[in-house]
């Protein structure tokens, strides 16, 4: 993903702003990371570049 | 199964794919009524293959556009299909979307909304989402209409919802949606056999076949966020 | 010559139904489209032979539908043409509706709109007759992108507004207007003769009148109050 | 025209109510008589059954 996604994602739970944290880059694009709530604090990862923004209790259905 | 791992099985073998090459076909006709300005942004809910956002880009010189889907392997192949910079994908689910309010042009959806958990409350998130006058461009193959997709929910762990073409309508108004437009596009591609060669496949006679094709089509539903 | 003596000529010596026959090829495409519910109020704006409104109660259950047209003698005949209750006619012109505000729930046009006078001002017009929420299907052949029309101006005394299909949308936005889709319709029923009989009236040849019809067909922008 | 279609009618001009004067019918249909502006006061006509709402200047156009 590109920083400029941030200007209109985020959280799903609440709806508050998500702010990037431990990035690694190629070039422009946010290959990995985290997407912090600046209000709840719930995480969401980027993950081979494409952040999972499913509420926790989906994501977390994932098979092991 | 949840919708994740239906789908990441149906990207996994292929059917992303598939789906794009037989819903372009009525897909295409819808996309272009859209009144996606330079510069807009545009959201695809349940974008599969992520088809629709590369049409977009390519005929209408959309600002960006982000495809949503709840299923990590479709949103990984749609990645991998293409390399437009203005592009990309987001992991999400229908219920609760990660977009801020009044930041989207215009939203589409083609055979996708009806696995809404809670089509009412995706309804309300996609007005949520939309800036005012921005459009919801929702197409469906599944509908009451259609009696030829009733059995479909048969071959799907996700539940479906089955509505009509008055309940489009209904739950459009409900969430805030002005309905600008309904009707029903023809998909006049699909090769249809000679009447000596039914039964085939899943049909029984080629009246079906043309009615379910040339004569149902697609439901696409046209509301307006106020 | 005023709009009322050049479209009176035309309904009396029956171009009225000539147009009907003709327009009917796209209009019922885009009619199809209309979200009409039972109890609507339906307003068509230069109605001529009236056989939009006559189709709308045909389908939708609309509950009454108005035709308007500046010539006396085309909504006499149009008035003729039918027996519904529900359908009726007014003689008025485009820049000034005789109707409340907020009074009709959808506006159809077609074939008319660019012959009013000042086209920003009607465009007011219809957002004030328009409840919230309601429709304008603005349906046209005569537009920038169809170089085919350009000359039609030469065969008639009242001024043609020729818009492109990007100013039809500016101009629909800047009257209050979102507009929700915008497309071509083409006429897939017109017959074009084989290759061979061209030149033909006023073609010189086939890829000509193929494009018109079948591509270029009859633009569409439908626009919502707000 | 039927009396029902006075309930969305209006004066092209000023867009005031119109009231129905010197009215003849035939069963429900008004066939003739002029609609009056309560506001400005300039009338249309109906003839034959079909107002006439064009602004007065457009009407008077009529080659006599
Ligand atoms: N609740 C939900 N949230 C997000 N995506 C969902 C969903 N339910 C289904 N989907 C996604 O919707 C898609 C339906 S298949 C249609 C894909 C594409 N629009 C096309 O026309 O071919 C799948 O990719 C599936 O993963
Ligand atoms: N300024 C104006 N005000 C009201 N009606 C007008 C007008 N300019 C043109 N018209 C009417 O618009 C019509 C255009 S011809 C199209 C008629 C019909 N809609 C059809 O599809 O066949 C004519 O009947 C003409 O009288």
């Amino acid at each position: 993903m590109k920083e400029s996604l941030l200007e209109i994602l985020c959280c799903p739970l609440d709806k508050h702003e998500l702010e990037l944290e431990d990035a690694e880059y190629d070039g422009d694009e946010v290959v990995s990371g985290d997407l912090a709530c600046s209000d709840c604090g719930e995480t969401y990862p980027i993950e081979d570049g494409i952040p999972n923004l499913l509420p926790p209790d989906m994501r977390e259905e994932t098979p092991a | 199964m949840s919708v994740r791992e239906e789908f990441d099985e149906w990207a996994t073998d292929g059917r992303d794919r598939g789906m794009e090459e037989r819903h372009w076909h009525t897909a295409k006709h819808a996309l272009a009524r859209m009144p996606v300005e330079s510069g807009d942004i545009v959201l695809d809910l349940g974008c599969g293959s992520g088809y629709a956002g590369r049409a977009i880009r390519d005929t209408n010189d959309a600002g960006r556009v982000y495809g949503l889907d709840g299923s990590p392997e479709m949103a990984s192949n749609a990645t991998e299909y293409t390399d437009d910079p203005r592009v990309a994908f987001v992991v999400g689910d229908f219920g609760s979307l990660p977009f801020e309010t009044n930041s989207i042009d215009h939203v589409w959806s083609m055979e996708a909304f009806y696995y809404a958990a809670d089509p009412h409350e995706t309804l309300e998130e996609i007005a949520r989402v939309l800036a005012p006058g921005g459009t919801f461009y929702c197409a469906v193959n599944y509908y009451e209409e259609n009696v030829h997709s009733h059995e479909w929910q048969e071959f799907i762990t996700v539940e479906m919802t089955r509505w009509s073409r008055e309940q489009y309508r209904e739950a459009f108004r409900n969430a805030g949606l002005s309905v600008a437009a309904q009707d029903n596009i023809p998909d006049r591609e699909i090769t249809i056999p000679n009447e000596a060669e039914f039964p085939i496949d899943d049909w029984e006679n080629r009246e079906a076949m043309v009615e379910r094709y040339r004569e149902y089509g697609t439901l696409l539903t046209v509301g307006v966020a106020t």
